[in-house]
């Protein structure tokens, strides 16, 4: 199949899927009639999209946790926790590691040994092990929408099985889910990959059921400008798209500072609806999603505690239709249901003091707007020129130029050139450019930001800077300071 | 005085990349030779990039919560493929949730690891033992 | 004595010196000399006024918790725990309630009992039973400024005995410390009350030795117009400098709502500067406090943690010279050293993070100062045509006219006619404008604010409304809709 | 019927005036006579106003942390001013600090309340019980 933007063929789609539904016993599970029924007959409030559109139309903003253990029974008590001790209006399940990289016997090992010591020996649910019943006793035992949350490269039987399971979300994306989260895997092979997992979510539009789909805006959550994660997120909107999904939640991750974050989360939906209008695509519900922080947190539970409000005031005073909230126990390990509850209480304590206010439009928002459309145009642009209007091929050759790089990447088909810095208001902006096609005026811009960081600090602007900014709020501050 | 060799790497199908990228940095900083497997790294790859190398020490990193299943075993296949008495440390957040270290550390000690660290160490702190255990004078 | 704002002459204040000095046991102890000395032999980082200064000039936000517990050891245990794991810019002492009414034999069984029964049996430290040795063994004990934070209608024992115990900052004054904490105690008598405490510190500047004051701003803590607050604020102001006073921290509790609480601590130090300047008064070093939320809390304390951060991001991004933390226990009782630490660190989480952030200047800021400065001014200029240009005079009148008004204060010398309640928005708006002598163009914009809300709400605005207002915060909110 | 009178105040030094003026409002609501005596109330004075009043409760608050000192003894004083059997509630946050309520009940019932409620009971809850207590029907 050679790679393109266009809708995949049926028949290429049937025989990919012969050979996905084979790759784990639990593949013959799936019956995509039966699998439409049962979306049908869910009601209303068990469905994501029906409930984005709810939140989008009042102007609220929804939380959600992440949250997944290795076994069914803990798995859902969690999620029941989460929903009537934490207050989320959306719930997740969080795939673990082995998934993820599509080893199933070490996640069916790591059940087992889970069985054993009596407590979660995985980092999330291992769905494609557990099966497509066991997915819709999940779906059956909450009440708010489910979506499955991950990291997986090839995703294409997670989404079977989990859509087949009644989950009416799925995260992910062939860019998102590859460059943070792989080494070896080329961006050709997950965008097609991504495609098989759209299509399918087009067949169930095409049957009458909603599925929303998010790509994972934070990538790689280190210090990403916001004109890099608009880019993907663009892309993988368009992606999605052109393969029949209708209902898209584009996400982005904090960087800190308040204005660039508003900025960044009003940008996002203006771009993805400008992009879909011109390459000529359907009308899209466009929802956003914002991630409180998700670099390194600090260790202190109070000082986490500051984070996690920090991200829940930047999400309701830019209006985010959700935000996917952090816990106090983010910088030590996986969360106990408890910390998970309390760090969306204290969320939606925010949201709620928050929600009837705004953050008025003035020169610096303008500015910050102006500068990230401007950017993430440069990119799209490029882009699509690379692929002569085709944006899956323009993605993969920009991938290769370095025109769209993401920051500390572990895949190798990312050029990892670029670096960005704080700059002394804590917004981030570019120390080293790479391959980025940006003008003379906005290189400028951004040296001109870090230049005056280095004068306030005595020093010249360099990778100890970059260091510095990593570490800086998991050490209680948002820029950086050289250590005195 | 001679240059040791230490190989750094992200054990499992672990992707956390940015702890790995600082590592290297101030390893190679404090005056190490640095090899650096990188994220997604199997207990394999470890041993033959010591062996080719010649390393003095392997610096297991995991973060994401599988390390106890991930490590577990290392220090064996050391000693099958002749590097048996091969400094190894580890690191980053070993566990899945947030445990009592002093009971982490013991597991891993008892996993043959020379070195076991909290979440959030900071290299520094490594590279003191490194030039402890590797008898280099500073 | 006869009212007046002029300084009080050195016959009456020694007059007064012996009777206070004379209220209890521990008056002995003070030596005016021995104290001077004392105060100049501390290390300047000891000293309020200073370490106030620097936060002024280089615009960082300081951060300062309330504590304070029956027996000397315990105390002191307390405020190094705050500052070493807390990281308290600031210390405080709060004092206990039976020594703010001058019961100092209660507090002497409260003493007692506490040592019986091994817990604190006071909600504070009783400073005038401990005398003055005991204040130095506190202010030696710590290595941050420590103030006196009271709610004391007659404080003059307890300023004697804490000066010269080598504190150097003292919260209240003849408005704020009596309409909130009193019930019978005329506005005329704590006002020379207070002149005596601030003569007092006259006495300490003539003889070089630097006593910061502090009205206190956030009066009942509930729902209090800031034009209210800062009316105060400034007639306390000109009180304290009439009488030698030559720093002050003005404060102000938050409201809630972004724009007006950064709005209001703007506008203080700007109409505290033009009525000292108005009124001929020398230059005084004015700063600022901001108060978290001071009414009701939520119980949980996750909540409670998220209403920390909302009140530490507002005064971050309002400048506040410094923030009084609340803590994660507030909703229950006194609290613990570590909760209280941990209220502490959210807060400084959050002001590191902020400290280089700003909100730009906008037309609803804008707006916002203009009203709280045309009613403070409106308020203001009839104290001093109600005193004939003497504001002690006018003070007095201005009360039993309804003129000022503070909602909620136990004092029958609060006329307590008007009532507050938040616009739809969240800002505290005035739903009956009692006597305050507001011109109608302000009473409309009022009034249409809160219509607004009633229609959002469908009802019309009542003391329901109000009433769901008070409990709101503690429920969740910000704005007390409706129960459903 | 009969309408019942309540004593309404807040006990000994404490000035916490909010809660005292809704519970005000809110049992007036609910068809009591309410009589108020406000904050910085002993507790001869609420013996007085019950006596004066021929209440049917005395309902004392304390917010301040005092409380467990304030409200000694008022059952005694009751008894020898001959209202000894009168209702006595007592709410508010009545002890120093966050105690468990279970004990901090236990203690206040031992001094002779007969009801006692824990930080942040909402009116409601009380106006149900002198209900109750004092046989009204709905
Ligand atoms: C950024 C991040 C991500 C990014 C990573 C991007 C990338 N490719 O690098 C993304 C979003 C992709 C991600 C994904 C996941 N993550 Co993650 N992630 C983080 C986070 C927030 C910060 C990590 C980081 O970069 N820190 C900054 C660097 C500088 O610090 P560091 O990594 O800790 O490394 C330093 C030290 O630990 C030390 N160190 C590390 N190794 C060693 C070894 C030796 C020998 C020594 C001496 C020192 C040492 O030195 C390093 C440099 O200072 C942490 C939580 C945190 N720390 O706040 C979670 C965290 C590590 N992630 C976690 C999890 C579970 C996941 C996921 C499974 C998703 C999920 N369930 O949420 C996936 C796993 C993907 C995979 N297959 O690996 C968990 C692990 C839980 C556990 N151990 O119990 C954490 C702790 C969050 C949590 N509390 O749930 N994550
Ligand atoms: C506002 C407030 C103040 C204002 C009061 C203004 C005024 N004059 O009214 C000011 C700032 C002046 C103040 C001062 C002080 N306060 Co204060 N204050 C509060 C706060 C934040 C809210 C109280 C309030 O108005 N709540 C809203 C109303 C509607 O609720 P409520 O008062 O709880 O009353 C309701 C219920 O409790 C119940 N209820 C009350 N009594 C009764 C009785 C019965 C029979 C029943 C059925 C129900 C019932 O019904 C009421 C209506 O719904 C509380 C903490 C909190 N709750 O969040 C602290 C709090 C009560 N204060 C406290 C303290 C210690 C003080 C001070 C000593 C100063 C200090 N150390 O910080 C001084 C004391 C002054 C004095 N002498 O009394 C402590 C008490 C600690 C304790 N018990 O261990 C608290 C709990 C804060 C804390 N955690 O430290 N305070």
């Amino acid at each position: 199949m050679e790679l393109t933007v266009k809708q995949m063929d049926r028949e290429e789609f049937e025989r990919q899927r012969q050979e996905v539904l084979a790759q784990w016993p639990t593949g013959k599970e799936v019956n995509f009639e039966d699998a439409v029924a049962y979306h049908k007959a869910l009601p209303k409030s068990k469905i994501f999209a029906e409930k984005l559109a709810e939140g989008k139309a009042s102007g609220i903003t929804y939380a959600q946790p992440r949250a997944g253990v290795a076994l069914i029974n803990e798995h859902i008590e969690l999620l029941r926790y989460l929903q009537d001790e934490g207050g989320a209006d959306f719930l997740p399940t969080t795939i673990d590691s082995y998934t993820r990289q599509n080893r199933y016997k070490e996640a069916q090992a790591g059940i087992e040994e889970s069985r054993v010591v009596g407590r979660s020996m995985l980092n999330g649910f291992p769905a494609v092990n557990h099966g497509v019943s066991a997915c819709r006793r999940v779906v059956e035992s909450v009440k708010a929408p489910v979506q499955v949350r991950h990291g997986t490269p090839d995703g294409r039987l997670l989404a079977e099985i989990t859509l087949a399971g009644g989950f009416t979300d799925y995260e992910g994306g062939g860019i998102s889910y590859n460059i943070p989260y792989a080494k070896d895997v080329s961006i050709e092979s997950t965008i097609k990959y991504w495609q098989y997992v759209d299509r399918l979510i087009g067949l169930y539009e095409e049957h009458g059921v909603k599925i929303n789909r998010e790509p994972f805006g934070p990538l790689t959550g280190t210090l990403v400008p916001p004109c890099i994660s608009h880019a993907v997120a663009v892309v993988e909107a368009v992606l999605a798209v052109a393969q029949g999904v209708k209902s898209v939640t584009l996400g982005y991750g904090q960087c800190g500072n308040l204005i660039q974050d508003v900025a960044a989360l009003r940008t996002l939906p203006v771009l993805a609806e400008e992009y879909l209008n011109k390459l000529g695509y359907p009308e899209t519900m466009i929802t956003t999603v914002f991630h409180q922080w998700m670099g390194g947190f600090p260790q202190d539970e109070a000082k986490a505690y500051g984070v996690i409000s920090w991200g829940a005031t930047a999400a309701a005073l830019g209006k985010a239709t959700k935000v996917i909230v952090k816990t106090p126990h983010e910088a030590l390990g996986i969360p106990t249901k408890e910390a998970n509850a309390a760090g969306l209480r204290t969320t939606k304590q925010i949201l709620n003091m928050l929600k009837d206010q705004t953050l008025p439009m003035t020169d610096d928002m303008a500015l910050e707007q102006n500068i990230i459309l401007s950017e993430a145009r440069l990119i799209l642009d490029r882009i699509l020129e690379f692929g002569e209007g085709d944006i899956a091929v323009g993605t993969v050759r920009a991938f290769q130029a370095g025109t769209i790089d993401v920051p500390f990447a572990p895949s190798r088909f990312n050029a990892g050139k670029i670096l960005p810095a704080r700059d002394t208001q804590g917004a981030v902006r570019l120390l080293d450019f790479g391959n980025l096609p940006f003008t003379d005026d906005i290189k400028e811009f951004h040296k001109e930001r870090i230049a005056k960081r280095g004068r306030d600090e005595g020093r010249d602007p360099s990778f100890q800077m970059v260091i510095d900014d990593i570490y800086a709020i998991g050490k209680g501050m948002l820029v950086g300071r050289p250590r005195s | 005085m001679e240059q040791k060799t230490l190989v750094l790497g992200v054990i499992g199908a672990d992707v956390h990349a940015v702890g790995n990228r600082i590592l290297v940095y101030a390893f190679t900083q404090a005056g190490f030779k640095v090899v650096n497997i990188g994220v997604l790294a199997s207990q394999e790859e470890f041993i033959r990039a010591a062996i080719e190398t010649g390393a003095d020490a392997i610096l297991v990193s995991s973060l994401y919560g599988h390390g106890e299943m991930d490590c577990r075993g290392l220090r064996e296949k050391c000693q099958e493929s002749g590097i048996g008495d091969i400094l190894l440390y580890a690191g980053g957040n070993l566990v899945v949730g947030k445990q009592d270290f002093t009971s982490v550390e013991a597991r891993f000690k008892a996993m043959g690891y020379n070195r076991v660290y909290p979440p959030g160490t900071m290299p520094e702190v490594a590279v003191e033992h490194l030039r402890q255990d590797l008898g280099i004078s500073k």
